[in-house]
């Protein structure tokens, strides 16, 4: 839907914190785009519906303490479960976690939503296999052309930076999961090839780095496009020319094409 | 000690008819940490009122005379030598809890750097996070959004044997490991990216290992908050976390010397709360940005107490605080201990009654708990209350003013002598440096800090091609969206130096931090000092300190850079040992603008590489020397004018876009610098050291003589680079060896794999 | 008062990395012989509540916020004070 | 062999800031009369060697690495399989 302009929320609560990076990327678009905390849904300030697009940025929401995003995935879930539903299942709205909103998306039971939502979490993003947070660079292939994805080359870089990030899952899902197409990015070598530690940064099964759901419209990412929205944000700047950062073609993807 | 309740929870201290031997007493069983001669000035002073004081004016007496609240060891040198370089653009400058600096026309950055080493020592975890935590509070007070922080720490070597380890001395690995946790838990989780530090190793730390913190913000002139408060009338406002026992006394425990005993200070140790912080400091900016704050200071060491004092004290006011209405994380609290609790995640904001509905809107939005707690007054007395009755009424000066001392030194006469060693191995040796702690990478501990969350670091500590970076000599940070101006930030210390000759290790702190902003492509601009010495009231140490300062001083006055804030922290001594003396500068530079950046990794096969600087036979404190047991005295000289010369230099060639990467020599000298280059970029080089002179060929490689870099020039420019630069060319980026020859003598030539494998081992090994 | 013991493990055939690195650091501190380490999660809530009711809440706490059941399993002891 | 279970609390006093968010978060979720909630750290480690020698060796492990007496109490036992 070229130009036109979409209502996006960049959710929040204590402990969010690349909110600004990823407020910047749709304001660079000129999108509707404003914070929403969630004591402002809560109260009944703010309502999910009025938006198109969600998006639940990286940190560490209230600590992720017991485990990554599961607090703020149990709010949410108290405080919007039917909302958020309805949201899911109009195919013009989508929703996207980065990080720690990723994390929020699998305790959710909205990803990987082999079969739409679930009701408990079907997967996991679990401790790194280092034990240990890692912030760092990691290349990415493109696995499959989705609303997310449609403007991005095959293969990019971006940045990771969590603790928790191994994707888990049963091996029936993992089937699934393949079978339906989800795997929207997977970690691989600088040359494309199969990713061995750290370029699988955190021993991901099958170097699943992003998925989306089987109705394609809500995907989960472990690295930060938001964090290489310009090509002064990479590392190898000074190496290597670009005219914008690769997590670029993400939002462009996501804004361009319904 | 004889005392009388005067309400529950009050005492009335009878120390007008004690003795000196009692009343050392009451100083020792209060915890006050006074000396006698404290004691006998408040004896004196409640017997010119004609009465005895309660033990809450005790309590904030002694804590507003700490050596950590008043600087009272200090102060005089730090005056002497460190306060007042002229400077055009630095704004605030030691005045408020940070220093402020001009950036560009509408913006100022703010930052400084403190320490938090006794609670790090005694709790790694803790102490190091809540180091964080507060260094972070004093960028926010000034209104500025935290945008970057630092933390250069200190510990004696990972393979330090547990058997020589002083009863309740926790092993280095234990520290490191829960010192880097805790930077990590802590500033990862408050979403501000800890761009630069040092992790130095050294026997010196085995007791008191040194964790420093510094934290740099962006704030909008028109928006800067100052510490202080000049109205009357106004409310004072708590926000943030509760008040409870934890953190009491922790700047008299700050000003004392570490003992076995430590174990129990258990009250002085917190954990910290970063989920508390983060969305304070989103409520901070956001009343900031509605223009409702008036004066603001954060609750650090010292606690309500030296708050109150410092903020009305400065702006010629006075308070009345009614201490019942702090909320409290338990029951029973003492007036007290209310008083200079140093809970942490606490601001005091000063604003107008009309405005106190906005900030409940936003405390609401975020979960964040506000209480008024007082007033701002005219006149003379602070005064304190508890539920109605008054139990503190005394002249904010006497509270707050503090004491300040001439503490005698003796500068230690340094014999210049310089053994001479049989010539090494030279592959053996460069490997055998390359791996050791001081040199090796510390990926492992960059890595575990987010540093590059908010977006705006767009020279990274660590550099080169993904996957294979090296160590960098600063990190740039790019603090607005539509201005390509950035911020360069580096932290240095040499304490390996510092006990040989502190002043001049001073001036060779002073130099490298040039050099490492320089190597970047940033001007230097300005300095945070952060004072890590041991036991002043020995002769020596104050002598160590007095020296430091001299230098420091000397050589930022003579660069024109001001120190815009800083920190002492004395007593680091336990077990009759003192560390060695160790000042920590982080500093600043300014890079017009970021897409001229240099980094550390060598670009291209067939460029040349120049040598800037002079290599002397100036082998002490040299890593070198350290590793192979060689004594040395004569460390680096410092010329200040070659020094100013050839950063002007670089920084046009920079400018000129000539240099593709740069990299100051400093431990382990040329080799080293040489070989970081090379692991960043994942490329060789040839180096032939000739063109350095007569020199035995151990020096010219592993010489850490002061002003030096190597550079890579692009192919082809070597005639422009020549031309602005004062340089020799020593070689040349190829292959996938690193290989040095003098002349006609090859050295060593290591493959890059072998490199890597070594200098990533160092720490690896230790830290599993 | 009734006082609620939780612990969370990783299931069986769940990688415990922090486990492995425990073990890890254990042995370059020189301990031989360690076969496995193994690291769980551990809760205490106290609680105001008579003891079905308590448990009831207990377990939907569990189930809301304390455990994933694609990697943990869940050990629950409610005692009275 | 042995299996060593041990329990790591942090100290009366020392304000946890896990315990209090989780407390915090479970309140969010409309539970209500929760006291307090308190988080430790569980530990399993299973070594090859003799009763005696092994607890030795686990206190040994709880005092290099496991634990700070300054903020914490531990909980011990150790049992033969
Ligand atoms: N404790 C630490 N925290 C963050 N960064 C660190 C730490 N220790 C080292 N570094 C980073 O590692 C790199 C190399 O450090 P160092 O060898 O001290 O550099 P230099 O000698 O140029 O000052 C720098 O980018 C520095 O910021
Ligand atoms: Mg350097």
């Amino acid at each position: 839907m070229w130009g036109e302009i979409m209502k996006v929320a960049v959710l929040q609560i204590e402990g969010t914190n690349c909110e600004e990076e990823s407020y910047a990327a749709f304001k660079h678009f000129n999108q509707d785009v404003e914070y929403v905390h969630l004591n402002l849904v809560k109260r009944g300030k703010k309502r999910l519906e009025d938006y198109d697009i969600l998006f639940i940025p990286g940190g560490f929401s209230a600590g992720d303490y017991v485990r990554a995003g599961s607090i703020f995935a149990a709010r949410l879930k108290a405080i919007a479960w039917k909302e958020l539903k309805k949201f899911v299942e109009d195919e013009n709205k989508r929703i996207i976690g980065v990080c720690n909103g990723f994390q929020i998306l699998i305790e959710l039971g909205l990803l990987p939503g082999v079969d739409g939502i679930s009701e408990v979490p079907e997967a996991a993003l679990m401790v790194n296999d280092s034990n240990r947070f890692e912030c760092r660079w990691v290349y990415l292939r493109k696995e499959r052309d989705t609303s997310f994805s449609k403007e991005v080359p095959e293969l990019i870089a971006l940045p990771v930076a969590h603790a928790e990030g191994k994707f888990f899952t049963t091996s029936k899902i993992l089937e699934e999961i393949e079978e339906n197409r989800q795997v929207v990015f997977r970690y691989v070598s600088p040359s494309g090839g199969k990713a061995e530690y750290p370029w699988n940064p955190n021993g991901s099964l099958n170097d699943i780095a992003a998925l989306v759901n089987s109705y394609g419209n809500v995907m989960g990412i472990m690295p930060h496009p938001e964090r290489a929205f310009h090509w002064y944000q990479h590392p190898d700047w000074t190496r290597k020319k670009r005219e914008v950062g690769d997590g670029y073609y993400i939002f462009k993807s996501l804004l361009h094409h319904k | 000690m004889r005392a009388r309740e005067l309400y529950p929870g009050v005492y009335e201290i009878d120390i007008l008819h004690a003795t000196d031997d009692e009343l050392m007493e009451i100083s020792e069983s209060m915890g006050l940490a006074l000396s006698m001669e404290e004691m006998r000035r408040l004896k004196d002073f409640f017997a010119s009122l004609g009465r005895n004081p309660t033990d809450v004016e005790i309590h904030a007496i002694a804590q507003g005379w700490s050596e950590h609240c008043s600087y009272k060891s200090s102060k005089k040198v730090l005056r002497k030598y460190i306060f007042g370089i002229p400077s055009k653009h630095a704004l605030i400058v030691m005045q408020d809890d940070a220093g402020v600096v001009e950036f560009d026309e509408n913006h100022a950055y703010v930052f400084k750097i403190e320490s938090h080493n006794h609670p790090s020592a005694v709790e790694p975890y803790g102490g190091a996070a809540t180091g964080v935590g507060g260094i972070i509070r004093d960028i926010l007070n000034m209104g500025a959004k935290p945008i970057a922080l630092v933390d250069p720490l200190f510990f004696a070597p990972p393979d330090y044997p547990y058997e020589k380890l002083n009863p309740g001395i926790k092993h280095p690995r234990y520290l490191l490991n829960g010192v880097v946790a805790g930077i990590r838990d802590y500033g990862n989780r408050v979403g501000i990216p800890t761009v630069a530090g040092m992790t130095y190793f050294h026997e010196g730390f085995v007791n008191n290992i040194l964790v420093n913190a510094g934290c740099l913000g962006i704030v909008r002139k028109d928006k800067i908050v100052r510490s202080r408060v000049d109205k009357p009338s106004l409310l004072l406002v708590m926000v943030g976390g509760r008040t409870g026992r934890d953190g009491i006394h922790g700047v008299n425990f700050a000003s004392r010397i570490l003992g076995e005993k430590s174990e129990e200070e258990r009250q002085a140790v917190q954990l910290g709360n970063p989920i508390l912080k983060e969305p304070l400091i989103h409520v901070i900016l956001e009343a900031n940005e509605m223009g409702i704050i008036k004066g603001m200071k954060d609750l650090g060491g010292g606690g309500l107490g030296s708050v109150v004092g410092e903020m009305c004290y400065s702006g010629g006011v006075t308070a009345e605080i009614y201490l019942d209405k702090v909320p409290l994380k338990e029951e029973g609290m003492a007036p007290w201990e209310i008083w200079v609790s140093e809970s942490q995640e606490r601001m005091l904001l000063a604003m107008e009654e009309k405005d106190l509905d906005r900030l409940r809107e936003i405390c609401e939005k975020w979960d964040v708990e506000m209480s008024m707690i007082g007033k701002t007054k005219e006149g003379e007395n602070l005064e304190l209350y508890w539920h109605g009755k008054k139990v503190l009424d005394l002249p904010l000066k006497f509270v707050t003013a503090g004491v300040e001392y001439e503490r005698p030194y003796k500068i230690k006469k340094v014999e210049k002598m310089q053994e001479l060693p049989v010539e090494p191995n030279y592959r053996e040796i460069f490997l055998r440096l390359l791996s050791s702690f001081n040199i090796g990478s510390k990926e492992w501990i960059i890595r575990q800090y987010d540093h590059e969350v908010q977006g705006r670091t767009v020279i990274k500590p660590l550099q080169g091609v993904i996957g294979y970076e090296s160590h960098g000599d600063a990190a740039i940070i790019k603090p607005l969206y539509d201005s390509w101006k950035g911020i360069a930030i580096t932290t240095v210390a040499n304490p390996q130096l510092g006990e040989i000759d502190p002043y001049k290790a001073a001036l060779y702190t002073v130099d490298e931090a040039v050099r490492n902003l320089v190597s970047v492509g940033a001007r230097p601009h300005s300095f945070s000092d952060c004072l890590n010495f041991g036991n002043p009231e020995k002769e020596e140490i104050m002598g160590e300190f007095v020296e430091s300062c001299r230098g420091l001083g000397e050589a930022a006055r003579f660069l024109g850079i001001p120190y815009v804030s800083g920190n002492v922290s004395f007593y680091n001594e336990a077990f009759g040992k003192n560390i060695p003396p160790t000042a920590v500068l982080m500093a600043v530079g300014i890079i017009d603008d970021i897409r001229y950046a240099v980094t550390s990794d060598f670009k291209e096969e067939g460029n040349p590489i120049y040598l800037v600087g002079e290599t002397k036979e100036e082998m002490g404190g040299s890593e070198y020397y350290r590793l192979i047991g060689a004594k040395s005295t004569t460390v680096p000289e410092v010329d200040l004018e070659e020094l100013r010369k050839r950063s002007e230099e670089l920084l046009k060639a920079m400018k000129k876009g000539v240099i593709r990467a740069c990299h100051d020599i400093s431990q382990g000298g040329l080799a080293i610098a040489a070989a970081e280059m090379c692991l960043g970029g994942n490329i060789g080089a040839e180096l032939d050291l000739a063109p350095l002179g007569f020199m035995r060929a151990d020096f010219k490689l592993f010489s850490e003589s002061a002003t030096r870099w190597l550079c890579e020039v692009q192919r082809g420019k070597e005639k422009e680079f020549e031309s602005i630069v004062k340089a020799r060319k020593i070689g040349v980026v190829s292959g996938n060896t690193l290989r040095v020859r003098d002349d006609s003598r090859w050295l060593f030539n290591v493959h890059l794999n072998i490199m890597r494998e070594r200098w990533r081992a160092a720490l690896r090994d230790y830290v599993g | 008062m009734l006082k609620a013991t939780i612990i969370v493990r990783y299931k069986q055939g769940v990688d415990d990395p922090e486990g492995k690195s425990i073990k890890h650091s254990l042995e370059l501190l020189n301990f031989k012989d360690i076969q496995e380490v193994r690291v769980a999660k551990y809760y205490e809530i106290y609680l105001d509540k008579p003891l079905e009711e308590g448990k009831r809440e207990v377990e939907e706490m569990i189930r809301k916020l304390l455990v994933n059941p694609v990697i943990h399993d869940y050990e629950m002891r409610v005692e009275e004070l």
